[in-house]
């Protein structure tokens, strides 16, 4: 417990905010769900660190980064099949050329 | 274990329920499985009734503390309405009959809805009625009301299945609808159910009023919170409200009135009484079920249930109670003087029912609340045995009918032949003998044949308690209604089962099917034996040997709700009186009809010797056409002035209106157009193509781009945190 | 005071390996590093004493995400090749934008007070997270699973050969 | 004799030597770890000489006998002829993936050894999710085979990066459900009370006879795991040509060839733990030093079956592999899974006598045996079928 609370979660500010770099700016989508893995990453991180340090009788904390978890394989096995679908229609999946949605 | 009992309380009104979702949506084009369905569900409802019941009285310290289970229902604000099953022993008897009533009528149905003489053959496959499942749906509904009903905790809930059963009991009335008569005065099935429908709605209503204002006074409807609560009666009676033309009145009698005007309405009591002989229109086990054994004796229930209330309500003013004995007693002679002349078979029986609630009703109102209730139950039994047994009767007349005109024996040189007709009928004891001895024990049973009848003693207890009460109006009306009683039930029998056969049609009656029989035996043992529950304590001899115990659970549960149940001694005065008038009534009736049979076509000797009186008998006092003329008519009359005036004055105005907005429009028409409409027409698009043009470019199609306006903007957010 | 070092050392490597998966041009050394990340948060969970996430977050992440991720990279990409212009144009406001955020929110955590307590993690953890699993959070967990079962079809749903 | 009281008088020599308790403890760990090391590369030589023994033998061959008595220097020389032979990087390839990928696949093999008890309480590191453990470094094994089969830019080794995935990621699944099973039984996810809770006279109260079916499930799919015949579609010679290590020569491929008897070893001692009752047998509690006796006899007898196996079957196709993961082993765990959960549970909410609940365990295991065994059975009499009927078929019936 030599360790501050406050740095872990600078730690994950700072691995969030890599993270949402990812999304904002890597072309390739793939990239970007990394990044967005990331982000689940740091926030897994600050769930730990405030159930360490402040409620380590009551495992909630644990038990929703297992939630995360459950999250992140569901997100990452669906994103993952989007995107090779998507690869095999367009021949792409870099996300500034998919913008099928604009008028 | 009686715990684990009660736990199923709240199963008893399920199985039925689920019956009629089952045959509704599942099993309808199968008539003989749904009827196999709605029995088996109301035979697993009469086995967790009669279950809770004898677990009730096998254990009477049970009374002290009534079982009940709740769980939150509507939350209301701050109130929160509760749903929940309570037992005690007026829900233990009621469960004991209504269960026990509801699996013989139901089974005796599965025999009786075979196909009905007015329909055509050509429809007919199976022999079952074409709306076979469609019954049993019903009846399966109904059955989900009345069980409801009992078992319910609160009167929102006693509301929502009275009003179920009142749904139920249109559409079985109806359930004939497309029946019609040549005789275009005589109402049609479809007639009577609106008529039932929208008499008992009046009813209803102030009943409704009388909930809301019970509600805003005690703020529930939980029948232990609002009967337990002495403080609360005892401000409930001395508050009073103002009230137009009456005056001040306190809240007691206020709500005490209102909700019994529910119970007029559903137990047919006078003045609401008119839709119940019309209600015959309906199949006959739906006579027997819901038009004598439970849903009009839900009134006299809810009254039973209310006692507390009603109780309160006459401390202060003696009002309440004297106008439930009014109404009573005077609806039970009123109806019984109409039944000496009618002719049908169930109008008979049904003004007999009007009668014998009104008896219920005189009980509730001089106090003898145990009284009202035993001769509730009582009067279930038999009236259902006399129900099915005239379903019998008409029926085995129908099949008689057929099979004389197969043979070529015709009689309908009349045109229309009536089944339901008493002296179309005949010496049917010897055609019929099952049904014709289980009726006559009704029929013993409801004139109150004294000691061997269950009638007898439940009547007698009444007697005894207006006699013992000195209520001696009411004692003599009850005590003529008795004696009429007793001369109309054997001057049924004696019109239907004695002499010899006035036409084909009974000459060839069948015995009913074994469906049908063996129900009306079952009531018959009950109807005989079931008053023994009631016999006076000290009643020579018997008294003795029978103790008394139903009277015993149901003081407990007066001393539980602080009603008066002081046990009354027995005295031989009234008792009897009421012995002398029903035999008498018997005696006479035995001289007019059964000394001498009628032969066929021989009129009744009674419109003979009553001359005029008869004919107002016979025609009810003329209260349909009275109600025709007060209410039907003005509402008519009403409704062609206002359409009149509708076509007269307000299409003129409206025709005026409408002409100068032509002129109006024409003239403004082009100016306004060019000038306005499109203008504005054209702004608007101008505006939306412009602002679509700008906002366009905010909309790129790519994800990243609103991300990071997301991203932006939480920023801004944060910024702005601090400045807060 | 070991602890402290031990951190800053594993933290750093871990940023550093985040930075690599976003700034790598070639996606596959992107997953590696993401690996990497994976690995340093499974050692953060240890050191905050979360043993069984530690582990879990290697089965998973590692195991199942990561594979998932190169078995994608491998088979929409041309592998051989390598990626042009791995950044869209907003790039340059996004990392201005992402790094005023982490200044902010740095800012405001080194302002914010914490009511740290310092008890000792319960011994039987992972008996209670099995019990909060089926106690309390029952339906959370059941939704969750329900959310995989759909992810499972989904994504096979999704990735099928269309004409097969 | 105990093991435990050797390292414990090691510990209090050091710090008799007035060394700082930091680095005692550094010292101790470090001794610990090198001893390791040393076990696990001592061991893949002895491995690697056993198994083309007994393939031999199984094969009517006589295996390795040219070098050293009965051939026992062989995997040695083996080893000197790997070291001094040319070091290949291909041109194309990913430099750094490609170095990294055995050093990965080694150290994911090695990472295992912390936790397997090889005595009571012997265990390198003695961790309270040992079993997640064991299952997380596996899972990393999978990452370096891909990585590998990446980095070479061979197609050949793509293929077996993909095989790897599909293969590895599939039993990974079965395999984690049946080492839940004995996780259940003894309430711990730590091995060495998972090992300490299989006591019994004689080795009765090993999980392997309470729960037959649940070890037949983890041998096969270990069998898978280890990359072994008849599941051995990673590398296989004569479809892709060795697979995702195809590029691979020299000291690169001996890390892999390494990786691959270790990680075999390991698997035979992690069902050694979790069935065969560990250090578990006769007289072991009053000499625990037995324990490493019965450990290691236990954990060879059961590589000794994995050599059996792969000297005898031939190998399956990849749709073989794939629909028997799926559409038995996936099943049959869960089942046997959810049965065991219910069986404990309800033993322990009706404190029933700990026989009874191991009666019900076996009768649920050969309940679930039986019904997959039928269900196979009515499969391959119905593909048997199907073949008499048209000699041709042009479609098999899906399993």
């Amino acid at each position: 417990m030599t360790v501050p609370l406050t740095w872990y979660l600078i730690f994950a500010t700072a691995l969030f905010s890599i993270g949402f770099f990812a999304v904002l700016a890597r072309r390739n989508a793939i990239a970007v769900l990394m990044g967005v893995e990331l982000m689940l990453n740091a926030v897994n991180v600050n769930l730990v660190a405030f159930w360490r340090y402040l409620t380590p009788e009551d495992l909630s904390g644990q038990i929703f980064v297992v939630f995360v978890f459950a999250v992140a394989a569901a997100e990452a096995a669906v994103g993952l099949a989007l995107m090779i679908s998507i690869y095999r229609t367009r021949k792409t999946i870099n996300v500034d050329e998919i913008n099928e949605l604009r008028l | 274990m009686s715990d684990v009992i009660f736990n199923l309380t709240w199963l008893i009104p399920l199985p039925t329920a689920l019956a009629f979702f089952a045959i509704i949506l599942f099993a309808n084009p199968k008539k003989r499985l749904s009827s196999n369905i709605a029995i088996g569900a109301v035979v697993i409802a009469w086995i967790l009734s009669w279950a809770v019941a004898i677990t009730f009285f096998v254990n009477p310290e049970l009374t002290e503390h009534p079982f009940a289970l709740h769980v939150p229902w509507l939350p209301m604000g701050g109130l929160t309405f509760h749903m929940g099953v309570a037992v005690d022993a007026v829900t233990a008897g009621m469960l004991f009959m209504v269960g026990f009533v509801l699996t013989m009528i139901f089974i005796y149905s599965s025999g009786y809805m075979t196909f009905p003489g007015h329909l055509d053959p050509s429809l007919n496959t199976d022999g079952l009625d074409p709306r076979y499942s469609r019954f049993f749906a019903y009846i399966s509904l109904f059955a989900t009301g009345m069980l409801g009903l009992v078992v319910a905790d609160n009167l929102l809930m006693l509301f929502i299945f009275w009003e179920l059963m009142g749904l139920c009991s249109y559409l079985l009335i109806g359930f004939w609808f497309e029946k019609s008569y040549p005789d275009p005065s005589q109402i049609t099935p479809k007639q009577a159910g609106l008529k039932a429908f929208l008499t008992t709605r009046v009813g209803d209503v102030l009943f409704m009023m009388g909930l809301i204002f019970l509600f805003i006074q005690a703020n529930t409807l939980n029948f232990q919170d609002i009967f337990g609560n002495t403080a609360f009666l005892e401000e409930l009676a001395t508050s009073t409200v103002n009230l137009p033309f009456f005056g001040s009145v306190s809240w007691a009698v206020l709500i005490s009135i209102l909700i019994f005007w529910g119970a007029i309405g559903k137990s047919a009591q006078f003045p609401l009484h008119v839709w119940l002989p019309d209600a015959m229109e309906g199949p006959t086990p739906v006579s027997a079920l819901i038009h004598a054994a439970t849903m009009v004796s839900a009134g006299v229930y809810l009254i039973v249930r209310m006692s507390p209330v009603f109780v309160a309500a006459s401390e202060g003013v003696n009002g309440a109670m004297t106008f439930v004995a009014f109404i009573g007693a005077f609806t039970a002679l009123f109806a019984a003087t109409i039944a000496v002349a009618q002719k049908d078979i169930k109008r008979v029986l049904a003004y007999s029912t009007i009668s014998q609630l009104g008896y219920m009703f005189a009980a509730l109102g001089i106090g003898a609340w145990v009284a009202a209730i035993i001769h509730l139950l009582i009067h279930a039994f038999f009236k259902a045995l006399l129900f099915l047994g005239s379903g019998s009767v008409i029926h085995g007349v129908e099949h008689g009918r057929h099979h004389a005109h197969e043979h070529g024996h015709d009689d309908e040189h009349e045109g229309y032949f009536d089944p339901q007709d008493m002296f179309n009928m005949g010496g049917l004891l010897k055609r019929m003998p099952i049904t014709g001895w289980t009726f006559i024990v009704g029929a013993a049973s409801l004139s109150a044949v004294p000691i061997i009848t269950a009638g007898f003693w439940s009547k007698d207890e009444i007697l005894a308690h207006a006699w013992h009460g000195g209520h001696m109006a009411v004692f003599w009306t009850l005590a003529i209604a008795a004696f009429l009683t007793a001369f109309y039930t054997f001057r049924q029998v004696f019109l239907t089962f004695f002499g010899k056969p006035r036409t084909e049609a009974a000459a060839h009656a069948p015995e009913s099917v074994r469906a049908m029989t063996w129900p009306l035996i079952a009531l018959a043992v009950f109807a005989f034996a079931g008053g023994f529950v009631a016999v006076p304590k000290d009643f020579p001899g018997f008294g003795a040997i029978f103790s008394d115990y139903m009277l015993h659970l149901l003081e407990l549960q007066g001393e539980l709700y602080h009603l008066e149940v002081a046990p009354i001694p027995f005295s031989w005065t009234p008792a009897l009186i009421s012995m002398t008038l029903a035999l008498g009534g018997i005696a006479v009736a035995w001289l007019v009809y059964g000394r001498k049979p009628l032969a066929a076509g021989e009129a009744d000797p009674l419109r003979g010797w009553l001359g005029p009186v008869y004919t107002v008998l016979e025609h009810k006092y003329y209260f349909d056409e009275l109600y025709h003329f007060i209410v039907v008519r003005p509402a008519m009359w009403l409704a062609s002035f206002f359409a009149r005036f509708d076509r007269s004055v307000i299409d003129r105005i409206v025709n005026w209106v409408g002409a100068f907005g032509r002129w109006l429009a024409s003239t403004l028409r082009r100016w306004f157009d060019e000038y306005v409409i499109d203008g504005a027409v054209n702004g608007v698009g101008l505006v939306t193509t412009w602002t679509g043009a700008v906002v366009r470019l905010v909309q790129t199609g790519q994800v990243q781009n609103y991300l990071l306006i997301l991203l932006l903007s939480v920023v801004v957010l944060l910024l702005l945190l601090p400045l807060r | 005071m070991v602890g402290q070092i031990l951190f800053i050392i594993v933290a750093a490597i871990t940023l550093l390996m985040a930075l690599g998966t976003v700034v790598a041009r070639n996606l596959f050394h992107a997953a590696l590093f993401l690996v990497g990340v994976f690995f340093g948060i499974a050692v953060l969970f240890i050191m905050l004493e979360a043993e069984f996430l530690g582990a879990a977050q290697i089965i998973i992440y590692i195991g199942a995400i990561a594979t998932l991720i190169v078995f994608a990279i491998m088979l929409s990409k041309n592998v051989m090749g390598k990626e042009a212009g791995a950044y869209n144009r907003q790039w340059y406001l996004a990392m201005g934008g992402v790094v005023f955020f982490f200044l902010l929110m740095g800012w405001l955590l080194i302002q914010m007070p914490f009511a740290q307590v310092s008890a000792e993690v319960p011994a039987d953890a992972i008996s209670q997270i099995g019990q909060g699993f089926v106690g309390h959070f029952v339906v959370p967990f059941e939704v969750a699973s329900v959310l995989l079962l759909v992810a499972l079809v989904g994504a096979i749903m999704l990735a099928r050969e269309r004409n097969s | 004799m105990d093991l435990r009281a050797i390292g414990e008088s090691f510990i209090a020599w050091l710090q008799g030597l007035g060394i700082p308790d930091g680095w005692v403890l550094f010292i101790n760990w470090l001794v610990g770890s090198v001893l390791i090391l040393g076990l696990a590369l001592t061991l893949a030589l002895a491995l690697i000489w056993l198994e083309r023994k007994l393939a031999g033998r199984i094969q009517d061959r006589l295996g390795p006998n040219r070098v050293g008595p009965y051939g026992l220097i062989q995997p040695i020389a083996d080893a000197l002829k790997l070291l001094t032979k040319e070091d290949i990087t291909p041109a194309e390839a990913d430099r750094i993936t490609y170095n990294l990928a055995p050093i990965i696949a080694v150290f994911h093999v090695l990472m295992l050894f912390a936790v397997i008890p090889f005595a009571d309480q012997v265990v390198g590191a003695n961790i309270n999710v040992g079993v997640l453990y064991l299952m997380a470094f596996g899972a990393l094994g999978t990452m370096a085979m891909l990585m590998a089969g990446w980095a070479s830019r061979n197609k050949y080794a793509l293929l077996g990066g993909f095989r790897v995935v599909a293969q590895l990621l599939s039993y990974e699944i079965p395999i984690a459900l049946v080492m839940m099973i004995p996780v259940l039984l003894v309430g711990s996810l730590n091995l060495n009370d998972i090992a300490s809770g299989q006591g019994g006279l004689f080795g009765l109260g090993w999980f392997v006879w309470i729960m037959p079916a649940a070890f037949l499930l983890y041998f096969i799919a270990a069998l898978a795991e280890g990359e072994r015949a008849p599941f051995d579609l990673l590398e296989a010679e004569s479809e892709i040509v060795a697979g995702y290590n195809i590029e691979y020569s020299a000291m690169k491929f001996a890390w892999f060839y390494l990786a691959f008897f270790l990680n075999t070893w390991i698997l035979s001692a992690i069902a050694t733990t979790l069935f065969l009752g560990g250090w578990q047998g006769p007289f072991v509690d009053k000499i625990p030093a037995l324990g490493v006796v019965y450990f290691f006899a236990k954990t060879f007898f059961m590589f000794f079956l994995f050599a059996w196996v792969r000297a005898t079957f031939p190998r399956l196709r990849i749709d073989q592999m794939m629909a028997f993961c799926w559409k038995v082993l996936v099943p049959m765990g869960l089942a046997l899974l959810l049965g065991a959960a219910i069986i404990v549970k309800m033993g322990a909410e009706m404190s029933w006598p700990g026989y009874m609940t191991n009666v019900l365990l076996l009768v649920m295991n050969i309940v679930v045996l039986l019904v997959m065994l039928s269900l196979l059975g009515r499969y391959t009499r119905t593909l048997s079928e199907t073949k008499n009927k048209r000699l041709f078929a042009p479609e098999l019936p899906r399993l």
